[in-house]
C-alpha cells in the first residue's frame, strides 16, 4: 500500500486536522466527530445535515457550508459515523426549525442515523431523513438492501441546502430532497480495486484487461466483471441502465455529474462526459447543468460514476442558488 | 451467570476480535468493504475500556453498557446491531446474576433486537445465521438438563456450524446483497464475529 | 493500460468536447487548438494566455474564465502546443493592449511560445512573457534547462489575471505574473508513475515499497528514488527543500497549494496538507491562503505537489478578487 | 540533391519514424515524457502530407515548407528545433537543386538554427551530439573527394555513433537534464532520431 499517511489509525484524524487547517469556514470538532460551518446557523433555519464512512471525500464535509450542509459526521473509512456523532451535529446546528438527515442507504447508515433520529427526538429535536438511493446497479428488491445512494447526494445536498437557506421550512426541505432523489439515478464502473489504509491492499483482485461494472462507493466488487473495452461502450451501457429508469425516461433537462472514484484523473472523466452529453443528446435530452470532477470518491479506486438528474424549473434554480463551501462554490 | 464472569467474557470477546480482525476484513473484503475485522476490534476494546471504570450492580447492567458502548464506538451496520444486542440482552434481565435459563433469555432478546432493526431471516446470509442456531443449541442443551457450561458449548459449535453454512448462501441483507450471485462461495463475516463471540462465551465458563 | 478513452489517438479530442460539452462558458476551438472565454474578452483588457501539454488537467482550459486566463492552448499528452495554436489564440483575445503568455519552464514550451511571440510581434500583437519554473527539485544551474514550471503556475494564473481583469497594463500584468513566480516554490512526490495513452505502460517501474522523490509533471523520475515513508517524514523533506530558498526564507504570510497529481484521493491531500501547516507554524509563518486538490496533474499518477508563495497584500487581495473558471471560482 | 530525391529523404524519414516510434518513445520513456516517437511521427507524417500538395521549385522550398510543417504539427522540444533546421537549411540554399558541397552547407545552416534556439553544444546530450559529428563525417568525405552518396553514407553512420555516444553521457539540456545524475546510461531519444533521418537520407542518396 502506498498513500500518504502516517499510520493506518491516525489517517482520518490527520486528515480532519488538514481539513481543518485548509478550510476556515469550517469548524472541525475532531472529539465529536463533527464537521460544521464555523459561521452560526441562523435562527430559524432548518439544519442540514449528513455523514457517512471517511474516504469519499470531498463528500460529505466538503460540502459544509453556506447553500449547502450545516454539519457532516464523518466515520471511520468506509464505516457509517456513530450515532453520538449525528446526534452532536444535530444539537450543535439545530435552530429551532428542526433538522434534516440526509442517509444514503446502506444498512449500517440507515440503522446509525435512524438510531441518532431517536436520540435527537428524546431531546426534543424534530428530525426528518431524506434517503438517497440511486444506484441503478443494485436491484432494489427484497432480495437485495434496495439500491444503494452514491452520486445523487450531493445534489440532494445541494437543492435541499439551497430551499432550507432560504427559509423553507423542515417538511419542505426533506420533501424537494426526496423529490431530487426520486428524479436521480446513477451508475459506477471501475477501472481497478482500492486499498483501505487498514487492510492494506486492494480489495478485490482485477486483471490488467479487466474492468467491474456496476460497483458501489466502498470499493466493494460490482455487479460483474467485463473485459476494458473503449469509453463509448462503457458509458453506453451505464447509461442504457440508468435511462431504462422510468424516473429518467422522458427526454427533458437534466443535471449530470461525471464522478471520478479517486484514482482517474480529469481527462478521463471529459473524455466520459463527451460520451455521456453524445447519448443524451440522442435521447433528446438537454443537459441544463453538469459537474465533473471528484465528488464522491471511493479512497484511490480508479473509475467513474454517471448520476443524472431529471430537473424541472424549481430544481434549476435551487441548482443555481449561491453555495460556498470547499468543493462546491458559485454565485458568493 | 455472574458479573465477574461476564466481564471475563466480554474480555475474551475483545481478545478474540484483536486476534481475528485481519481474517474477519478478508472476509469483508470478498463480499463488502473490507472493515469488519476492525469494526468490531475497535468495538470490544472500547467495551473493555469502559468497564475497567464501570462497577455495575447487576449483569444486565454491564451487558447494557457494552451493547451502548458498541453503539457509540462501531458504527457500519454491526455497531448498531450488535450495540443494540447487547444493550436488549442487558433490559431484559432482572436478576442481577442470571441463571443458564434468564441467561438464555437475555441472548433470546439479543437475537431479537438484531432482527427487529436488521429485519434479517435465518438464510439471508448475516449475523442471524450463526446467532439463531446457536440459542436453539443452547435451549436443547439446557431442555436436556445441561448446565450453562455445555449449553454454551454446545452454542459455539452450531454458532460455528452457522457461520460456515453461510458459505453457499446467497446475501440477502446488508452490504453483501449488492453482489447478487457473487455473493455465494463466501463466509459471512457478521457471522464469523458471532461465532467469536459465541465461543469465548463457551471459553470462560468452561472452567 | 486501463483508462476511459476510446483510442490512444482519440483522447484529446473526445476530452476537449467532454470539455466544450460542460463547460458553456468555455469556447473550444478544436481546429485552432484553442479553449477561449465564450464571452468575449473586452476592448483594451490585457489579454492572458496560457498552455501547455495535456494530461495536465484542469491545467490550463479550467483556468479560463473571468479573473483569470483568456485563453489557453492544449498541446497533445505531455507534448507543448506548437505557434500555430498560441498565435490563433493571440489573435482571438487580444484587445489592443497586449498579450501575457504564461509559459512553464520546459524547453519544449519555451522555444514554441518564443516562436508564436515572433509570430504574434510580426502580426503587431506586442506580447510579453511569464516564465515559471518555481521547481526546486530541479537546480537552476548551467548543468540544466533550469527549475521546472509546475504548480506556480496556478498562483501566477490566478493573481496576474486579477490583474488584468482590473484593467492594468501589459508591464503591470506581466510584472506581477513575474513576482509571483519569484515568491513561490514548489516540490512533489510520485508514490507511482502515469501511463500515457500512446505509451501504453508506465513511464518507470516503482517497486511497491519505493517513492520517487522530486519529480516534475510529466511522469518523468525524480531526482532520486527512497522507501515509502510516512507522509509526515515525506512532507518534512519536501517542505525543507522549499524553505530553504532564500525567496521563502523569512515568515510572513503565504499562499499553500497541496496538488494531486491525478491518482492520489483528496484524504491524502488533507493529511499532507496537515503536515503542511504543521511544519509552517513552527516556521512561524501564516497560511493566508490555500488550495486542496486536483489543479495541476499528471495523468494517472499517485503523489502530491506542495507549493508555497510568500504573499503581501497586493497579492493576496488579488487572490481574493473574483474568479469565474471551471476550476476555480470564488466571489462570483 | 534534387526535388524528387528530396521528397523521397523526407518520406524515408515518415517511415523509419513510423518504423522506430515505440523505440524512440521507450527511450524518451527513460530519460524524458515518452512522447518522442509519437511526436516526430506525427511531424514527419505531417510533412508527407503537406507536400502531397506542394509543388516547390527548389529544394529550398521543399525543405522549408518541411521545417514549417514541423514547428505546425510536433510541438515539445523537437518540434522547433526539427523545424527551424529544415527551415533553415531550405532558406540557406540558393540554387534549386543544390550540389553536395551546397547540401552541406544547408545542413551546417540547420544545425546552426539548433544550436542558436536550443544552446546545446557537443556533449550535452541532444539532437547536436548525433547532428554535429555527421556533418563533420559528410564534409571529411567530400574533402576527400566521396560523392553525395558516400558523404551520406558516412555521415549516417557517424549520427548513430553518435547517437551511441549519447549513453554514458548526463544531460545538460532538455528534460533529461532534470534528472541529473540518473540520466547517464540511457542513449538520448533526439539524438537517436537524427541518425534515423541521417540513415533515410543515405538510403535515398545511396541507388
Ligand atoms: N440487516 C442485517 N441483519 C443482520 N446482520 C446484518 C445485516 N446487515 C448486515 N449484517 C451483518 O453485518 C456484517 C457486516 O458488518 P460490518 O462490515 O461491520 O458493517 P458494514 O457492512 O457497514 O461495513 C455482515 O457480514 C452481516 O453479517
Ligand atoms: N536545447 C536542446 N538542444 C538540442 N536538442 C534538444 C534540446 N532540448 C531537448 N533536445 C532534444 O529533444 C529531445 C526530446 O524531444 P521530445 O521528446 O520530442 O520533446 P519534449 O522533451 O518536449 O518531450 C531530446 O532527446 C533532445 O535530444
Ligand atoms: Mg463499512
Ligand atoms: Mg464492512
Ligand atoms: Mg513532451
Ligand atoms: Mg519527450
Amino acid at each position: 500500500m502506498k498513500k500518504f499517511l502516517n499510520t493506518p489509525e491516525s489517517v482520518l484524524s490527520d486528515a480532519l486536522a488538514g481539513m481543518a487547517a485548509a478550510h476556515p469556514g469550517l469548524h472541525v470538532d475532531q472529539n465529536a466527530g463533527v464537521i460544521r460551518r464555523a459561521e452560526e446557523t441562523r435562527v430559524g433555519k432548518v439544519a442540514l445535515l449528513s455523514g457517512g464512512g471517511s474516504g469519499h471525500e470531498p463528500l460529505h464535509g466538503g460540502f459544509v457550508g453556506t447553500g449547502m450542509l450545516d454539519a457532516a459526521c464523518p466515520g471511520e473509512v468506509f464505516t457509517s459515523p456513530v450515532p453520538d456523532q449525528m446526534l452532536a451535529a444535530a444539537k450543535a446546528v439545530e435552530r429551532g426549525s428542526g433538522v434534516v438527515f440526509v442517509v444514503k442507504n446502506y444498512t449500517g447508515d440507515v440503522l446509525n442515523f435512524q438510531m441518532a433520529a431517536e436520540l435527537a427526538a428524546d431531546e426534543g429535536i424534530e428530525v426528518q431523513t431524506v434517503l438517497v438511493d440511486d444506484d441503478v446497479a443494485v436491484q432494489d428488491s427484497t432480495w437485495t438492501a434496495g439500491r444503494r445512494g452514491t452520486g445523487a447526494t450531493v445534489f440532494v445536498e445541494k437543492i435541499a441546502g439551497a430551499l432550507a437557506e432560504q427559509g423553507a421550512d423542515l417538511a419542505a426541505v426533506a420533501g424537494i430532497g426526496r423529490r431530487v432523489n426520486e428524479a436521480s439515478r446513477s451508475f459506477a464502473v471501475a477501472l481497478t480495486a482500492c486499498t483501505t489504509p487498514a487492510n492494506g491492499k486492494p480489495g478485490f483482485d482485477l486483471p490488467d484487461d479487466e474492468i467491474e461494472i456496476g460497483v458501489g462507493i466502498h470499493g466493494e466488487p460490482g455487479r460483474h466483471r467485463q473485459k476494458l473495452a473503449p469509453a463509448r461502450e462503457i458509458v453506453a451501457s451505464a447509461m442504457d441502465a440508468i435511462l431504462a429508469e422510468p424516473a429518467l425516461a422522458d427526454a427533458g433537462q437534466v443535471i449530470v455529474m461525471v464522478n471520478g472514484l479517486g484514482g482517474t484523473p480529469l481527462m478521463e472523466l471529459y473524455v466520459v462526459f463527451h460520451e455521456v452529453a453524445a447519448l443524451l443528446a440522442d435521447k433528446g435530452a438537454a443537459i441544463a447543468r453538469s459537474l465533473v470532477g471528484n465528488y464522491v470518491t471511493s479512497l484511490d479506486m480508479a473509475g467513474a460514476s454517471i448520476t443524472v438528474c431529471r430537473a424541472d424549473a424549481e430544481l434549476l434554480s435551487l441548482w443555481d442558488a449561491p453555495v460556498n463551501t470547499p468543493a462546491l462554490r458559485w454565485g458568493l | 451467570m455472574d458479573i465477574a464472569l461476564t466481564r471475563q467474557w466480554v474480555q475474551a470477546v475483545a481478545e478474540a476480535m484483536d486476534e481475528h480482525k485481519d481474517r474477519l476484513t478478508q472476509l469483508d473484503a470478498a463480499i463488502g468493504d473490507a472493515d469488519h475485522g476492525a469494526n468490531m476490534n475497535r468495538g470490544f476494546s472500547a467495551a473493555v475500556t469502559a468497564l475497567d471504570t464501570f462497577e455495575p450492580e447487576s449483569v444486565g447492567q454491564l451487558l447494557t453498557k457494552v451493547g451502548n458502548t458498541l453503539i457509540s464506538s462501531i458504527g457500519g451496520a454491526s455497531g448498531p446491531l450488535y450495540g443494540s444486542a447487547f444493550r436488549a440482552a442487558g433490559k431484559a434481565l432482572t436478576t442481577p446474576e442470571p441463571d443458564a435459563a434468564e441467561f438464555l433469555a437475555a441472548l433470546r432478546a439479543g437475537l431479537a433486537a438484531i432482527q427487529a432493526m436488521g429485519a434479517a431471516v435465518l438464510g439471508d446470509k448475516t449475523i442471524v445465521d450463526a446467532y439463531a442456531p446457536a440459542l436453539d443449541a443452547f435451549a436443547e442443551e439446557l431442555g436436556a438438563g445441561g448446565d450453562l457450561a455445555h449449553a454454551a458449548a454446545r452454542a459455539a459449535k452450531a454458532a460455528d456450524d452457522g457461520a460456515h453454512a453461510t458459505i453457499p448462501l446467497q446475501a440477502r441483507k446488508g452490504r453483501a446483497s449488492y453482489l447478487g450471485p457473487r455473493s455465494i462461495g463466501h463466509q459471512d463475516p457478521g457471522a464469523t464475529s458471532t461465532a467469536l463471540i459465541f465461543e469465548a462465551l463457551a471459553k470462560v465458563v468452561n472452567p
